[in-house]
C-alpha cells in the first residue's frame, strides 16, 4: 500500500469540510448545525496539523489549539444563544428565528 | 384525596401560596414554564411504605408536593364498629405497627376513661415502662432509616442491633415483638416475668453508650450538619396551625408534650424534662429525638426502681359494655399525639372510633417544609416527619 | 525461544513494549491487565462487601462458598442468564451501546497505567493527559444511558452526574498540573506528562510528590483524593446513582449484563483513577524509601515483602479453615477453604523462591522476574490502600445534596487547587 | 524528563521503528471519520447525530496521533470529546428533542444550501489535483517525545523571553471569559 502523505491528510480534510458545510446549509436543527460547525473546525484542524507536519515545525499544531480553544468558546455561547432561544420560542428550528427581537 | 389536602391548604398559613398547584401535562419541558413532574412511590425505596408524592420540579428545585394515600388502607375505623371494645384491641396495634405498644396503650386508657374504671398503679408503671421501651424502639427505627436516606448505611444496623434488645424484652413479656398486644382494658394481661426488671436495667446500662455511638456518627458529621440544618425549616406557629405535633413540634420551639401537659397512666410521678429545639429544622428534629431517647431512659429507670407491687387488672366487667357517651383521649405516641375520640352507644361495640394519627397530620406540613428545595430534601424531610403508612393510610 | 518473546526479557530493555514496538509483549500486556482487572474488580466486589458488611456489624455473603467466597461468580452468573429488559419507550441503539461506552473508557485508561518503569503497555508521552481525557469519555456513557432510558429517574441522574463529572474534573486537572510542574523541578527544567516519567522524576528528586513542598503536594493529593470520589460517582457523591433518591438513577431501567457492564466500568474507573493518584503522588512502583534503604540487604528485604503477605493471606486462611464449625454441613466449605489456603500457601512459595532466586543483582531472567513482581506489588498495594478508603467512605458518610456537591466542588476545591498550584508554581522558581 | 528514558525513545523511534500498519489505520480511522460525519448531518435524532460526532472527533484525534501531534489529539480528547460533547448531549437533553425528530429535518433552501457544497467540493478537487505536486512524498518524522515541551516554548517561551504565541495565548484565554461570561447571562433567567 502507497505511504500516507500530506495529500491523504487534506482529502479527508476536504471530505469533513464539506460534510460541515452541507450540515450548516441544509439542516433545520440549530443544535445540529452547531455540530457541523464543529466538523468544519475539526476539518480545518486536520489541515493545519498535517501541514505541520510536512514543513516539519508546530505552528499548525499551536494553530490548532487555538482553535480548539475557539471551539470551546463557541460552542459555550452557541449553546447559551440555543438554550435562551428555546425558552423563549419552544423551537430549535433555525428557519424559525426569523425575528430580531421578541 | 383532593379533599384532603385542600382541607389542609386551608388552614396553611397564608404565605404559602397554595394556588398554583396546577400540574400541567408532564408532556412539556421544563425549561421555564413547564415543570417536571416525578412521581416518586408507591414504589420507592425512600418514602417509608407505600407514600406517593407527585412532585413539581423545576430542574431538581421542588414547586409544590401532592402527596397520595391510600395504599395501606385497610379501614381500621370501620372495623371497630363491627368488634366489640375486647376484639378491636389488637387492631389497633396493627396502625403504627413501629409502635404498637404506644397504639394500645391510647385505646385502652380510651376505653377505661369512658368506662370511668382506673387501671391499678403496678398496671401503670408496667405500660409506661413498656410504653417507653417502645418510644425508643420507634426512635431507633427512625433513626435508621432516616440517616439511610440521608445516605449513611452504617447507622441503620446499629439501630437495628440495639432495637432488637428491646423486641426481646416486649417477646419475653407478651410473646410477641412486633404488634405486642400487651395491654388490655383495665390494666395489664400479663404479669412481668421473673427477671423483667434485671432485663430492662439491663438494657438501660447496654443502650446509654449505643446513643453516643449513634451520636458520634452523625450528629457532629460535617456532611450530616449539611444535610439537615436548616432543611425543612417550619415554625412553631405553622406546626400548631397545621396541628404538627409530637418531636416536629418541640423541634419548632413549642415546649409540648401530653406526658406532662396531660399526664396519663403514671407519668406525673416521673421527673424527666421535654426537650426542644431553637430552629425547627430537620437537625433540630433529629437531636430532639436523641434527647427523647435519653429522657426515655430516665423515665425507665425511675420507673423500674419505683414498680410498685399489687394487682395488674382493675375492676372490669366481663363484657365491656361503656355507658352511652364519647370520649376523646390522646397521649403522647413516638410521632406526635395518638388520640381516640369513641362514641358510645351504650352496647359492646363502639358506634364510632375515630383516630387521630400522628403521622396522618405531620404529614401535612411535607409541602410546606419542602418547598423550595431539592429533590434530596424532600427524602430527608419524609424521614424527619416520621411517618408509618399503616398509621397514615389506617 | 524465538527472539521476540526473549528480547523483553532481556534486563538490558528499558522500555515498555509499546514503545520498543514488541507487539507482542503489548499484546500479553493488554491480555494481563484486561484479564487482571477483571479479577480485581470480582475481589473488590467481595472485599467491599464483606468489609461494608463488618463496618455495619454483619457478616455478609456467607453461603455460597466458605465465607462467601464464590459470591461474585454466582452473581455474576446470575446477571448473565437474567433476561435482558429494554424498555419499549426506550431508544433501542443508543441504550445498547452506553454501557459499552462508560466500560470502553474505564478499560482504555489502563493502556499508560505504569505498573513498574517497563511493566505497561505503552509510554505515551502526554499519558497522564490521555488519562484525563479518557477517563473523562466515561461520563458519555453516564449522560447518554440516562438520556435513552426515556425515563424521569434516569434522566435526573444523568444531568446531575454529568454536571458533577464535568465540574470536578476541573479542580482534578489543576491538582493533577501541580503534580507534573514538580517533575520539571530538575537541572534540565523539563517536566514530562509521561507516567512513567513523572514516577521516575520522584525517583530522581528522591521524594514522593504527597510530601514535596509539604503541605503543597499534600494539598493537591487530597484535591485529587477528593475529586476523584466525585469522579467515579461513589459516596458521598454518589447522587447520580442515590439509590433513596432516585432509586437507582442513570442505571434504573437496566438490567443483566448490561448493569453489570455499569458495575464493571465503576469498579475499573475506581482502580483507574487510583493509579492515577498513586502515579502522581504516591510514588507509583516504587518500594518505600527507594534512596535512604539503598543496598541489596535492603532490596532483598523489601523483595520478600509479596511472598510474605501472600503467605499471611495464607496463614489467615488456614486459621478459618480450622475455626470452621464442625458440623458436617460445612465440611465440604472447610475444604474448600483450606484448598484456597493452600493455593494461596504455594503462589506465596512462588513468590519467595523468585525473591530468592533473583537475590543477585545480575542479569538472569529470574531477577527480572524479581524486579518485575516487586513493582508491580507495590503499585497494587498502594491502589488497594484507595480501594479500602473507598469503602470506608461508603460505610462511613451520608451523602451530599446537588447543590453543596457543586458549591464544594466549584467554590472550595477549585480555588484552593488552583491557589496551590500558582503557590507551587513560585515556590518551584525561588528553590531551584 | 529522564535524559536516559528519553534517549532510549528517540533510539528506539530512530532505528526505523516505523509505526506498524500506517496505511491501514489512516484508511480505518479516516473512514471512520468521513462515515460518522455522513452520519451527523444526516440522523434525525439529534442525539445519534452528537454520538456520530463524536466518534469523528476520536478517530480525528487518531490521526493526529499519527502525524506526530499527541499533544493536540489529547486537547481533542479532552476539549472536544470530554467536554464540548457533553455540553451538547446536555443541551439536547434539555431542550424539545422528541418533536423536532419527527418534523420536517431539511430546510426549504436545501437544493441551494447542498449546490453550493457540491460547488465547494469541486473547488476542493480541482485544488488538489492540480496542486498535488506540491506535496512531498515521504513525510517527516517530528520528534514525538519533545512535542509538548515544543509547544510549550512557543507557548510561553524559553526562561525570560515572550514566546512567538504568547501574546496570542492570552488572547484566547480573555476570549473563554469573555465566552463564560456570555454563556451565564444568556442561560440565566434572572440576572
Amino acid at each position: 500500500m502507497a505511504e500516507i502523505t500530506t495529500l491523504h491528510y487534506l482529502v479527508v480534510a476536504a471530505a469533513l469540510f464539506v460534510l460541515g458545510v452541507i450540515g450548516v446549509l441544509t439542516r433545520r436543527n440549530v443544535v445540529i448545525v452547531l455540530m457541523s460547525i464543529e466538523l468544519i473546525l475539526n476539518a480545518v484542524n486536520l489541515n493545519l496539523v498535517a501541514f505541520s507536519r510536512m514543513w516539519g515545525n508546530l505552528h499548525g499544531q499551536v494553530f490548532a489549539i487555538f482553535i480548539t480553544v475557539d471551539a470551546a468558546a463557541e460552542a459555550a455561547v452557541g449553546l447559551g444563544i440555543l438554550i435562551s432561544f428555546f425558552r423563549n420560542k419552544e423551537t430549535i428550528n433555525v428557519d424559525e428565528i426569523d425575528l430580531l427581537k421578541w | 384525596m383532593s379533599d384532603r389536602t385542600s382541607d389542609a391548604s386551608n388552614r396553611a398559613p397564608s404565605d404559602v401560596d397554595r394556588s398554583n398547584l396546577d400540574y400541567g401535562t408532564p408532556d412539556k419541558t421544563y425549561l421555564d414554564s413547564n415543570e417536571l413532574i416525578i412521581n416518586m412511590g408507591p414504589q420507592h425505596p425512600a418514602t417509608h411504605g407505600v407514600l406517593r408524592v407527585i412532585l413539581k420540579l423545576d430542574g431538581e428545585k421542588v414547586l409544590g408536593t401532592e402527596c397520595v394515600i391510600g395504599y395501606l388502607h385497610r379501614g381500621v375505623e370501620k372495623i371497630a364498629e363491627n368488634r366489640t371494645y375486647t376484639m378491636f384491641n389488637p387492631y389497633v396495634d396493627r396502625m403504627d405497627y413501629c409502635a404498637a405498644v404506644s397504639n394500645g396503650l391510647g385505646y385502652c386508657e380510651a376505653v377505661e376513661k369512658l368506662m370511668n374504671v382506673e387501671a391499678p398503679a403496678r398496671a401503670k408503671y408496667i405500660r409506661v415502662i413498656l410504653t417507653e421501651l417502645q418510644r425508643i424502639a420507634s426512635h431507633q427505627l427512625w433513626l435508621g432509616t432516616h440517616a439511610l436516606d440521608i445516605g449513611a448505611m452504617t447507622p441503620l444496623f446499629y439501630t437495628f442491633r440495639d432495637r432488637e434488645e428491646i423486641l426481646k424484652i416486649f417477646e419475653r413479656y407478651c410473646g410477641a415483638r412486633l404488634t405486642t398486644h400487651a395491654f388490655r382494658i383495665g390494666g395489664c394481661q400479663y404479669e412481668t416475668y421473673a427477671g423483667f426488671e434485671k432485663d430492662v436495667k439491663n438494657f438501660l446500662a447496654f443502650f446509654a453508650p449505643k446513643i453516643d455511638e449513634y451520636e458520634a456518627l452523625l450528629t457532629t458529621n460535617r456532611i450530616w450538619l449539611e444535610r439537615t440544618k436548616n432543611v425543612g425549616v417550619i415554625s412553631g406557629a405553622d406546626c400548631i396551625a397545621l396541628g404538627v405535633t409530637g418531636p416536629l413540634l418541640r423541634a419548632s420551639g413549642v415546649k409540648w408534650d401530653l406526658r406532662k401537659a396531660q399526664p396519663y397512666a403514671a407519668y406525673s410521678e416521673f421527673d424527666f424534662e421535654i426537650p426542644t429545639g431553637v430552629n425547627g429544622d430537620t437537625y433540630d428534629r433529629y437531636m430532639v429525638r436523641m434527647k427523647e431517647m435519653r429522657q426515655s431512659m430516665r423515665i425507665i429507670e425511675q420507673a423500674v426502681s419505683g414498680i410498685p407491687e399489687g394487682p395488674i387488672m382493675g375492676k372490669v366487667p366481663k363484657v365491656i359494655k361503656p355507658p352511652v357517651g364519647e370520649i376523646y383521649h390522646s397521649i403522647e405516641a413516638p410521632k406526635g399525639e395518638l388520640g381516640y375520640f369513641i362514641v358510645s352507644d351504650g352496647s359492646t361495640q363502639p358506634y364510632r372510633l375515630r383516630v387521630r394519627p400522628p403521622s396522618f397530620v405531620n404529614l401535612q406540613a411535607l409541602d410546606l417544609m419542602v418547598r423550595g428545595l431539592l429533590v434530596a430534601d424532600v427524602i430527608a424531610v419524609i424521614g424527619t416527619i416520621d411517618i408509618v403508612l399503616g398509621e397514615v393510610d389506617r | 525461544m524465538p527472539n521476540f518473546i526473549m528480547s523483553y526479557l532481556d534486563p538490558k530493555v528499558t522500555v515498555t513494549p509499546g514503545s520498543a514496538g514488541n507487539q507482542f509483549w503489548a499484546l500479553m500486556y493488554v491480555l494481563i491487565i484486561f484479564a487482571g482487572v477483571s479479577v480485581a474488580v470480582i475481589c473488590m466486589n467481595w472485599i467491599e462487601r464483606k468489609a461494608l458488611a463488618h463496618f455495619q456489624v454483619r457478616l455478609g455473603p456467607m453461603r455460597v462458598g466458605p465465607h462467601g467466597l464464590l459470591q461474585p461468580i454466582a452473581d455474576a452468573v446470575k446477571l448473565m442468564i437474567k433476561e435482558d429488559i429494554i424498555p419499549a419507550e426506550a431508544d433501542q441503539f443508543v441504550f445498547w451501546i452506553a454501557p459499552m461506552i462508560g466500560l470502553l473508557a474505564a478499560f482504555t485508561v489502563y493502556t499508560v497505567i505504569p505498573f513498574g518503569p517497563s511493566q505497561a503497555v505503552s509510554d505515551m508521552n502526554i499519558g497522564i493527559l490521555f488519562m484525563l481525557g479518557v477517563s473523562s469519555l466515561g461520563v458519555l456513557g453516564i449522560v447518554v444511558s440516562g438520556w435513552a432510558s426515556n425515563s424521569h429517574y434516569p434522566l435526573i441522574g444523568a444531568l446531575r452526574s454529568s454536571a458533577q463529572m464535568v465540574s470536578y474534573e476541573v479542580a482534578m486537572g489543576l491538582a493533577v498540573v501541580s503534580a507534573i510542574l514538580m517533575t520539571s523541578l530538575n537541572a534540565s527544567g523539563t517536566g514530562t506528562l509521561s507516567m512513567i516519567g513523572i514516577v521516575q522524576a520522584q525517583q530522581q528528586q528522591g521524594v514522593w510528590f504527597i510530601f514535596k513542598f509539604f503541605p503543597l503536594g499534600f494539598i493537591a493529593f487530597v484535591i485529587f483524593a477528593i475529586a476523584m470520589v466525585a469522579e467515579t460517582n461513589r459516596a458521598p457523591f454518589d447522587l447520580a446513582e442515590a439509590e433513596s433518591e432516585l432509586t437507582a438513577g442513570y442505571h434504573t431501567e437496566y438490567s443483566g449484563l448490561r448493569w453489570s457492564l455499569f458495575m464493571l466500568a465503576e469498579y475499573a474507573a475506581m482502580i483507574a483513577v487510583s493509579s492515577i493518584a498513586v502515579t502522581l503522588w504516591l510514588g507509583g512502583w516504587m518500594r518505600p524509601f527507594p534512596n535512604l534503604l539503598h543496598a541489596p540487604a535492603w532490596d532483598f528485604i523489601f523483595s520478600l515483602f509479596p511472598g510474605l503477605t501472600f503467605g499471611g493471606l495464607a496463614a489467615i486462611t488456614f486459621i478459618e479453615a480450622a475455626r470452621m464449625p464442625t458440623q458436617s454441613f460445612f465440611k465440604i466449605q472447610r475444604i474448600g477453604l483450606a484448598v484456597f489456603a493452600a493455593l494461596l500457601g504455594f503462589i506465596a512459595l512462588l513468590l519467595l523462591v523468585i525473591a530468592v532466586a533473583g537475590r543477585s543483582a545480575d542479569t538472569s531472567v529470574a531477577a527480572r522476574f524479581r524486579e518485575g513482581i516487586d513493582y508491580v506489588y507495590w503499585f497494587v498495594l498502594k491502589v488497594a490502600g484507595f480501594m479500602y478508603l473507598f469503602i470506608w467512605y461508603r460505610a462511613t458518610w451520608p451523602r451530599y445534596r446537588f447543590d453543596q456537591l457543586m458549591k464544594i466542588g466549584w467554590k472550595v476545591m477549585l480555588p484552593i487547587s488552583l491557589g496551590v498550584l500558582v503557590v507551587t508554581a513560585i515556590v518551584g522558581v525561588i528553590f531551584s | 524528563m529522564n535524559p536516559g528514558m528519553s534517549a532510549g525513545l528517540n533510539s528506539a523511534i530512530n532505528a526505523g521503528m516505523a509505526p506498524v500498519g500506517t496505511p491501514w489505520f489512516f484508511y480505518v480511522l479516516a473512514g471512520l471519520a468521513v462515515a460518522s460525519g455522513v452520519a451527523v448531518i444526516t440522523r434525525r435524532n439529534a442525539v445519534h447525530s452528537a454520538l456520530a460526532l463524536i466518534v469523528t472527533l476520536l478517530a480525528v484525534a487518531g490521526l493526529y496521533l499519527m502525524l506526530y501531534a499527541p499533544f493536540v489529539a489529547g486537547v481533542q480528547i479532552i476539549v472536544y470529546a470530554g467536554g464540548i460533547m457533553v455540553l451538547f448531549l446536555f443541551v439536547i437533553m434539555l431542550v424539545n428533542i422528541d418533536r423536532s425528530s419527527k418534523e420536517r429535518q431539511f430546510n426549504r433552501i436545501w437544493p441551494v444550501g447542498l449546490a453550493a457544497a457540491c460547488a465547494l467540493l469541486a473547488l476542493f478537487v480541482s485544488a488538489i489535483a492540480k496542486g498535488k505536486a506540491l506535496f512531498p512524498d515521504r513525510m517527516i518524522t517530528l520528534p514525538e517525545s519533545s512535542n509538548t515541551q515544543q509547544i510549550a516554548t512557543m507557548l510561553y517561551g524559553e526562561a525570560g523571553k515572550m514566546g512567538q504565541y504568547t501574546f496570542a495565548f492570552e488572547i484566547a484565554s480573555l476570549l473563554l471569559l469573555v465566552a463564560i461570561l456570555g454563556a451565564v447571562i444568556m442561560t440565566k433567567k434572572k440576572i
